[in-house]
C-alpha cells in the first residue's frame, strides 16, 4: 500500500489512536474500556502504521527484543501487583480490603491497584497483538502465537 | 400462539439462539479452517450476547457510578465476564490462525478435507 | 416502540450477517462482513448497557480480529 | 472353633524363596555354582520351615498371621490349617528334590541365569497359594504364580514354546478375571472373603451361581479341567523338565486346592447339593478324565503324552469333590499326594533321558530301560502307580475314591475309575515294556551311546520313584494319615 | 502464609510460565532449572495442601477479598486437594524426563516457549483443579486448552499440525458448549459460585427444568469432547500421538482427566440429585463408557504404532473413568476417581517409556521392537508394570480401581457391567503382553546402529512411576482415605 493518502492519513491518526487507547487503558476503572479493549486499541494503531507504510518499517518501531519483553513482563507484572494483596496481610489481588489507599472517586487515581493491573493488562495486549500479527503477515518468525 | 409470544418476550435469548446454531453449524459442516475459526466467533459472541441479556434490566443504565444519582443499573457481572470470554475468544482465533497459517505452509491448502485427503495418501 | 423497532432490525441484520458469512465463498468478504456483524454486536452490546463490553468488541471484534484474518488470509488462499 | 496361633513361620516360609530369588538374580552373573548352591539350599530350608509347623498343625491348630490390609478388610493374610499343610508339605519337597535335579539338567541350557531366580519365585508364590488366609490374597499369589511360571514354559524360546505360552498366558489372564469376578461376588454376597469365617455363601441364588461358575472356571482354567484344559498339553510339554514336572506336579493342584476351598469354605456341601451343583462337577469330571486319557494314547511325544494323562488325573480329583463325602475326599487328597508324586517322578525320568538322548518320541525309546536301569525303573514304578496297580499309592488313592463313590450311591463313577485305569494302561504299559524288551534301535536305527544321568538327576527320580512304591506299602504312611485329617477338617468345617 | 498456598499455586506457576521466555533472552541456562523449581515447589505446596486439609479441614480462599456471590473463590477440599497432588507429581515427573527429550525432539529456538506452554498448561489445570467458580472454571478449560493444543503444535511437523487444529477445533466447539451451559446455569440462578448454584438449583429446577437439562447435557458434551469420551474421541489418537512425548505422556496422563474430573465435580457438587432420577443423563454416560472401554480397546489392538495405541488405549481407560461416574454409588465414583490417578501413573509412564525407546532406537513401529527388552532392561521392565498394571493384575495400581469400580457396580446391582470390565481387561492383555514377550523373548534382532544412550535423568521418572504403581497397588491405603474423604459431600 503506497498510497500517499494513506499514509498522510494514518501518520496523522495513529498518535490520536495511541492517545485514546491509552486513555482508555488508564480510565478503565472510570469509564468503559480498560486494559485490554485500551491494549486492542493500541496495537490496532501500531498494527495501521504497520500496514500504510510496510511490515518492515512497522515492525522496526516495536523489536521483537522489547515486544517480548513486555509480553512478559506485562504479565509479571500483574502477579507481582497481585502480591500486593498478600504482603498486606489479605488475599491475593486484595484491594481495598487490604488497605490499599483509594484515592477520590471520580479521579485518575481512585481505583488502588486496579489502575497498575491495567497498565500490565495494556502492555501486554499490545504487544502481543502486534506480535501476533506480524507472525501472521510474515514479518518475523512465527513464534507468537500465545497469550 | 404462547410460544410466539413468548419468542417476543424473549427475542435476545432467540437470537443468540439462532446465532449459536449457525456458528455452530459453520464450524461443524465447513471444511475450510478459516471459515471454521469465523464460525468459531459467531458461535462466541452469540453466547455473549445471551450473557448481555441476562445481565440486561429494562430500564437499566450502565453501571459506571455517578455521584449523588439513584439510577437503576444493570447487573455488571454478565459484562465482566463476558470481557474475560472475548480475551479467551481473541486469544483462541489468533492461536488458530498462526496455526492455519503454518498448515498452509506445510500443506498448501487451509481445506480440513484436503489435507486429511493428503495424510491419508502419504500413510498409505 | 422505536427503540424496539431498531432492535429488531439490528438484530435481524446480525443473523443476515450470520448466514451471509457462513455461505459466502470469498474469504476477505467474509471477514469484512464478519467485521460489520461484530460492530452491530457492539452496538447492541452498548443499548443493552454494557458499554464496556461494547467498547471491547468494537476494539477487538471488529478491528484486531479482522486484521489478523486478513493476515492470514493474504498468506494463504482466498477462495474457499 | 479352631485353636488359633498367630505365627511368623508362614510369612517365612513364603517371602523367604522371593527374597531369596532376588539374591541369586544378583549373584547368578558373578558365579553359577553359588548360584545353583543357593537354588538348593533356599529350597531345603523352606522345606524345612514348612517341616516345622508339622506338631502344631498335628495337633490340631490352625496358624494365622495377617502382614498388611491392601484395601480395608483386604490384606495379605497366611492361614495353615491341615489342608494347607498338606499341600504345602508335598510341594516344597517336592520342588527340594527338583532343585537338586535342575542343576545338572540346566547346566545344558541356555539361560540359567533366568531359570533359577524363577524357580525359587515359583516356590514362593506357590505356598502363598496354599497358605494364603483369604481368597484375596490366594488371588493375588494365584496371579503372581500364572505369570512368573509363564517364564518357566517358554524357557527354550522356540516358536512352538512362544506359541503355547502365549496360549498359556491369554488362558490365565481369563482364569484370573474369571477369578477376580467369582471373588468380587463373594465379597459383596459375603462382606469377606476370609478362610477363617466359616461358609461365606449359605444360600443358593443367580450370583451366587456366577460366582461358583466364575470360581470353577479360574482355578479349572489351572487344574486343566475339562473344556478349559487346551492350554496344558501345549504349555507343559515345551517347559524344561524340571519346570514340566512342577506345573504338572504341584502348579496343577493350585487349581484343584482352589476348588476344594470353594467348595468346603465359600459354599458347603447342603449348598452345592441342594441347588444340584455337584452333578456340574461330576459330569465335567468324567468327560476330562475319560478325555485326558483316551487323548494321551494318540500322543507320541513323551512329554506330551505325560501332560495328558495329567489332565486325566486331574479328573479324579475333580470327582473326589464332586462326591461329596468324606470317604472320597480322604482319596481327594491323598490322589493329590500321589499325583504329584507320580508325575513328577515321571516328567523328571522322562527329562533324564532326553536330556542323555535328545530322544522325545515314545517309539525311539526302545531298549532305553537296559541302559538306564534306574531312571527307567523309577519310570516303571510310577506308571504302574498311575494304572493303579495294587502295591503302589495309585491304588491307595483310586480304591479309597471308589469307596467313596459307593458310599455316595453312584457306582457309575467306579465304572469311570476302571475304565480310565484300562486306558492308563494302555498307554503306559507299551513304554514300559518297549524299554525293557524291546529292541536297541532307535528310530532310523541310530545307535547313540547312552548310559545314566549325572547322580544329581537320578538321585531325586529314585527318591521319588521309591515314594511312589513306599506310600503304596504302607497304608498308614504319614501322607495317608494327613489325608484323613485333612479331609475330616474340610467336611466337618463344611457340616454346619 | 498458609493460607494462602492455594493461589501461589497458580501464581507460581504462571510467574515462572511467563519469566521462561524472558530468562531465555539473557540467561539461557536458567530456563529450564527454573521450570524445575516451580514444578517443584508446587509438588511441595500440594503435600502441604494434603497436610493442610487433613488436619484442619476443608477451607475456601477469596480472590481479591471479595466473599462470594461477588467474587472468585479456590475450594480447598480434598477433591480438589487429591487432583493437585496427580497434577503435580505428574507435572513434575514427566518434565524431569523432558529435560532430555525434548532436545532431541524439539528446536533450540523453541524449547522455552514449550516450557511457557506446559508451565501454563499445568497452572491452567491446578485452577480447574481448585476453583469453586464456574466461569473461572471456564476461563481456566479455554486457557488449559490452548496450551495443550501449543505443546503438541510446538513440534511442527504436519502430523502434529493438523492434529492440534482437529483438536483445537473440536476442543473450541466443547467450550461452546461449556460457555452455554454456564450462561444457562448463570440464568436460571444468577449465580456462578458451585455453592450458591448447588443451593439454588434444586428449587430453579421446579421452574425452569429445561433450561437446567439442555446446561447439564451440554456441560456433559463439551467436557465429553474434551476428555474424548467414546463418539467425541477423534481428535484423540491423532494428537497424542504425533505429539513429542513429554507432550503425550501429560495429555494423556493428565489432560483428559482434569476435564473429566470437572465433570465429576459439576455432577457431584453442583447438579441437585433428583435430576439423574428424572432423566436417564447417567445411564448414556455409562452406555457411552461401555462403548469406550471396549472400542477404544478393539481399535488399539490394530494399531501398528506403539505411541498410537497407547492414545487408543487411553479411551478405552478414560471409559472407565467415566465408568465411575456413570455408576455414580459412592465406590464406583471413588473407583472412577482412583482410576484418574493410576491411569495417570500408567499411562504417562507408557508414554515415556515408549519415548525412551524412540529416543534410544527411533522405533516406533511395534513390530520393530522384537529383542528390546535385552537392550533397554529397565525401560522396558517399566513397560511390563505398566502393562500389568493396565490388565489389573493385582499388586499393581490398575487393580485397586477395577476392584472399586467392579464392587461399585455390583453394589447397584449391575454385574453385567463388572463382566465389561473384566472383558476389557482381556482386551489389554491381548494388546499389551505381545509387545512385552516380544520384547523380551524371542527372536533376536540385530542391534541397530543408531542406537543411542538412555540418560539416566530420563530413565529415573518412568522408574520412579513404575515403582509408584506397584506400591500404590499394595499399599492404596493413604489415597483411598484422601478419596473417601473427598467422597463425602
Amino acid at each position: 500500500m503506497e498510497d500517499i493518502v494513506v499514509r498522510a492519513v494514518s501518520r496523522l491518526i495513529v498518535p490520536f489512536i495511541q492517545l485514546y487507547g491509552l486513555y482508555v487503558i488508564f480510565h478503565g476503572h472510570l469509564s468503559p474500556g480498560g486494559g485490554f479493549a485500551g491494549g486492542a486499541i493500541v496495537a490496532s494503531s501500531m498494527i495501521l502504521y504497520g500496514i500504510s507504510f510496510n511490515l518492515e518499517a512497522g515492525s522496526r518501531k516495536l523489536s521483537h527484543d522489547l515486544s517480548s519483553l513486555l509480553e512478559s513482563g506485562g504479565a509479571l507484572w500483574y502477579l507481582l501487583v497481585g502480591l500486593i494483596g498478600i504482603l498486606l496481610g489479605s488475599n491475593f489481588l486484595a484491594n481495598k480490603i487490604a488497605g490499599v489507599p483509594l484515592g477520590t472517586p471520580g479521579q485518575l487515581l481512585s481505583s488502588g491497584i486496579i489502575f497498575l493491573l491495567a497498565m500490565g493488562i495494556g502492555a501486554k495486549v499490545a504487544s502481543t497483538m502486534v506480535t501476533l500479527f506480524y507472525s501472521l503477515s510474515g514479518g518475523e518468525d512465527s513464534d507468537g502465537n500465545r497469550t | 400462539m404462547e410460544i410466539v409470544l413468548k419468542l417476543l418476550n424473549n427475542y435476545y435469548y432467540f437470537v443468540a439462539m439462532v446465532l449459536f446454531v449457525i456458528g455452530f453449524h459453520t464450524m461443524l459442516t465447513h471444511s475450510n479452517l478459516i471459515k471454521k475459526i469465523i464460525g468459531m466467533n459467531i458461535m462466541d459472541t452469540s453466547i455473549f450476547l445471551f450473557f448481555v441479556a441476562i445481565g440486561y434490566v429494562r430500564g437499566g443504565r450502565a453501571p459506571i457510578i455517578q455521584e449523588g444519582a439513584g439510577y437503576q443499573y444493570i447487573n455488571p457481572l454478565p459484562s465482566a465476564l463476558i470481557l474475560t470470554g472475548i480475551v479467551v475468544a481473541v486469544s483462541v482465533t489468533a492461536y488458530a490462525l498462526s496455526l492455519i497459517s503454518k498448515l498452509y505452509a506445510h500443506y498448501g491448502t487451509v481445506d480440513a478435507d484436503e489435507i486429511a485427503l493428503i495424510r491419508a495418501r502419504e500413510e498409505r | 416502540m422505536l427503540v424496539a423497532a431498531l432492535d429488531f432490525l439490528l438484530l435481524s441484520f446480525l443473523i443476515v450477517c450470520a448466514i451471509a458469512v457462513a455461505r459466502i465463498r470469498d474469504l476477505i468478504s467474509a471477514v469484512i462482513i464478519f467485521a460489520a456483524y461484530s460492530l452491530v454486536m457492539a452496538i447492541i452490546w452498548q443499548m443493552l448497557g454494557a458499554s464496556d463490553v461494547a467498547i471491547t468488541e468494537a476494539a477487538l471484534g471488529a478491528g484486531v480480529t479482522t486484521f489478523l484474518f486478513i493476515a492470514t488470509i493474504s498468506k494463504t488462499k482466498r477462495t474457499e | 472353633m479352631e485353636t488359633v496361633i498367630y505365627n511368623f513361620l508362614p510369612i517365612w516360609a513364603v517371602m523367604f524363596p522371593i527374597f531369596m530369588s532376588v539374591i541369586i538374580l544378583i549373584t547368578s552373573r558373578r558365579s553359577e555354582k553359588l548360584r545353583n548352591g543357593l537354588s538348593v539350599a533356599t529350597a531345603v530350608v523352606t522345606f524345612l520351615s514348612i517341616a516345622a509347623m508339622y506338631p502344631v498343625i498335628m495337633s490340631g491348630k490352625v496358624i494365622v498371621f495377617t502382614l498388611f490390609d491392601i484395601l480395608p478388610g483386604l490384606g495379605i493374610t497366611v492361614r495353615v490349617d491341615i489342608l494347607s499343610f498338606c499341600l504345602a508339605a508335598i510341594s516344597s519337597f517336592i520342588w527340594m528334590l527338583v532343585s537338586v535335579y535342575s542343576i545338572d539338567y540346566m547346566s545344558h541350557e541356555h539361560g540359567g541365569n533366568r531359570y533359577f531366580p524363577i524357580f525359587i519365585f515359583t516356590l514362593g508364590s506357590t505356598l502363598g497359594i496354599f497358605m494364603a488366609g483369604d481368597f484375596f490374597t490366594l488371588f493375588i499369589f494365584f496371579e503372581l504364580m500364572s505369570l512368573i511360571s509363564y517364564v518357566l514354559v517358554i524357557h527354550e524360546e522356540t516358536r512352538e514354546a512362544l506359541r503355547a505360552g502365549y496360549k498359556y498366558l491369554i488362558m490365565t489372564i481369563i482364569g484370573g478375571l474369571a477369578l477376580f469376578f467369582a471373588i468380587i461376588l463373594t465379597f459383596e454376597l459375603a462382606g469377606t472373603v476370609s478362610l477363617s469365617e466359616g461358609t461365606l455363601i449359605t444360600v443358593p441364588s443367580t450370583l451366587a451361581f456366577l460366582a461358583f461358575i466364575a470360581f470353577l472356571i479360574g482355578f479349572g482354567m489351572k487344574a486343566g479341567m475339562f473344556p478349559l484344559h487346551v492350554w496344558l498339553p501345549d504349555a507343559h510339554p515345551v517347559a524344561p523338565s524340571p519346570a514340566s514336572a512342577l506345573l504338572s506336579g504341584i502348579m496343577l493342584k493350585t487349581g484343584a486346592y482352589g476348588l476344594l476351598r470353594v467348595i468346603f469354605h465359600v459354599f458347603n456341601v447342603s449348598v452345592i447339593k441342594e441347588a444340584r451343583w455337584d452333578l456340574l462337577l461330576g459330569v465335567i469330571a468324567v468327560i476330562t478324565i475319560l478325555l485326558g486319557s483316551a487323548v494321551a494314547i494318540t500322543q507320541f511325544d513323551l512329554k506330551r503324552r505325560l501332560a495328558y494323562s495329567s489332565i486325566g488325573q486331574m479328573g479324579y480329583i475333580i470327582l473326589g469333590m464332586a462326591l461329596l463325602n468324606e470317604k472320597a475326599l480322604v482319596g481327594d487328597v491323598f490322589h493329590i499326594f500321589s499325583h504329584a508324586i507320580m508325575k513328577s517322578t515321571l516328567f523328571l525320568a522322562a527329562g533324564a533321558i532326553i536330556w542323555k538322548t535328545g530322544l522325545r518320541n515314545i517309539n525311539d525309546l526302545h531298549g532305553i530301560g537296559k541302559k538306564m536301569p534306574v531312571t527307567m525303573g523309577a519310570f516303571t514304578l510310577a506308571a504302574l502307580a498311575m494304572i493303579g496297580i495294587p502295591p503302589l499309592n495309585g491304588f491307595l488313592s483310586k480304591w479309597t475314591l471308589s469307596l467313596g463313590a459307593l458310599d455316595a450311591g453312584a457306582p457309575v463313577y467306579v465304572v469311570v475309575l476302571l475304565v480310565s485305569s484300562l486306558l492308563n494302561g494302555l498307554y503306559y504299559l507299551p513304554i514300559i515294556i518297549a524299554a525293557f524288551f524291546g529292541g536297541e534301535e532307535h528310530g532310523e536305527g541310530v545307535k547313540i551311546k547312552v548310559s545314566e544321568a549325572s547322580y544329581k538327576m537320578i538321585i531325586p527320580v529314585a527318591i521319588l520313584g521309591i515314594g511312589c512304591l513306599m506310600f503304596g506299602l504302607m497304608p498308614n504312611n504319614i501322607a495317608f494319615e494327613l489325608s484323613l485329617k485333612a479331609a475330616s477338617f474340610l467336611f466337618n468345617h463344611a457340616m454346619p | 502464609m498458609a493460607i494462602h498456598v492455594p493461589v501461589l499455586l497458580i501464581v507460581i506457576l504462571l510467574g515462572a510460565s511467563y519469566s521462561v521466555p524472558l530468562l531465555d533472552r539473557y540467561r539461557k541456562n536458567l530456563a529450564f532449572p527454573l521450570t524445575i523449581a516451580s514444578l517443584s515447589a508446587v509438588f511441595v505446596f500440594s503435600l502441604y495442601l494434603i497436610f493442610l486439609v487433613g488436619r484442619k479441614g476443608p477451607f475456601f480462599y477469596h480472590l481479591g477479598g471479595w466473599p462470594p456471590p461477588w467474587g472468585i473463590e479456590l475450594s480447598v477440599d480434598f477433591l480438589a486437594v487429591y487432583m493437585l497432588m496427580v497434577l503435580s507429581s505428574i507435572g513434575l515427573l514427566v518434565m524431569i524426563y523432558g529435560a532430555k527429550d525434548l532436545r532431541h525432539e524439539l528446536k533450540k529456538e523453541v524449547l522455552s516457549w514449550y516450557y511457557t506452554l506446559y508451565l501454563l498448561l499445568i497452572g491452567s489445570m491446578m485452577g480447574i483443579a481448585l476453583t469453586n467458580d464456574l466461569f473461572n472454571m471456564f476461563v481456566f478449560i479455554e486457557i488449559s486448552a490452548i496450551a495443550s493444543c501449543g505443546i503438541i503444535s510446538i513440534k511442527e511437523d504436519r502430523r502434529c499440525l493438523e492434529a492440534s487444529i482437529k483438536y483445537l477445533i473440536l476442543s473450541v466447539l466443547g467450550s461452546g458448549c461449556v460457555l452455554l451451559a454456564v450462561a444457562m446455569i448463570y440464568m436460571v440462578t444468577g449465580n456462578l459460585n458451585f455453592v450458591y448454584i448447588a443451593a439454588e438449583l434444586p428449587a430453579a429446577l421446579a421452574l425452569y427444568p429445561f433450561n437446567i437439562l439442555i446446561a447439564l447435557s451440554l456441560f456433559i458434551v463439551g467436557l465429553g469432547v474434551k476428555s474424548a469420551l467414546f463418539p467425541l474421541h477423534v481428535w484423540l489418537p491423532d494428537a497424542h500421538s504425533s505429539a513429542p512425548s513429554p507432550s503425550s505422556a501429560v495429555l494423556s496422563g493428565l489432560v483428559i482427566k482434569i476435564y473429566a474430573f470437572a465433570l465429576i465435580k459439576l455432577l457431584f457438587r453442583v447438579f441437585p440429585p433428583q435430576i439423574y432420577a428424572a432423566v436417564p443423563v447417567l445411564d448414556i454416560i455409562l452406555f457411552l463408557s461401555v462403548l469406550a472401554v471396549l472400542v477404544g480397546s478393539i481399535f488399539a489392538m490394530v494399531q501398528d504404532d506403539i505411541k498410537r495405541m497407547l492414545a487408543y488405549s487411553s479411551i478405552a481407560q478414560i471409559g472407565y473413568v467415566f465408568m465411575g461416574i456413570g455408576l455414580f454409588g459412592d465406590r464406583a465414583l471413588s473407583g472412577g476417581l482412583l482410576h484418574i490417578f493410576n491411569h495417570a501413573m500408567m499411562k504417562s509412564m507408557l508414554f515415556m517409556a515408549a519415548g525412551l525407546i524412540i529416543y534410544a532406537t527411533g522405533i516406533r513401529r511395534i513390530k520393530d521392537l522384537k529383542g528390546i527388552g535385552v537392550r533397554m532392561p529397565w525401560t522396558m521392565g517399566a513397560f511390563t508394570v505398566g502393562a500389568l498394571s493396565m490388565v489389573g493384575i493385582p499388586g499393581t495400581s490398575g487393580f485397586i480401581s477395577k476392584w472399586y469400580l467392579a464392587l461399585g457396580a455390583l453394589d447397584l446391582g449391575r454385574p453385567f457391567y463388572v463382566a465389561i470390565i473384566l472383558l476389557s481387561s482381556l482386551l489389554n492383555g491381548i494388546y499389551y503382553f505381545p509387545i512385552v514377550i516380544d520384547a523380551f523373548f524371542g527372536t533376536k534382532v540385530e542391534p541397530r546402529s543408531e542406537h543411542r544412550d538412555v540418560p539416566a535423568l530420563m530413565l529415573v521418572p518412568v522408574l520412579i512411576l513404575a515403582a509408584g504403581v506397584v506400591i500404590f497397588g499394595f499399599f492404596p491405603g493413604p489415597l483411598l482415605n484422601l478419596i473417601e474423604k473427598a467422597m463425602t459431600r
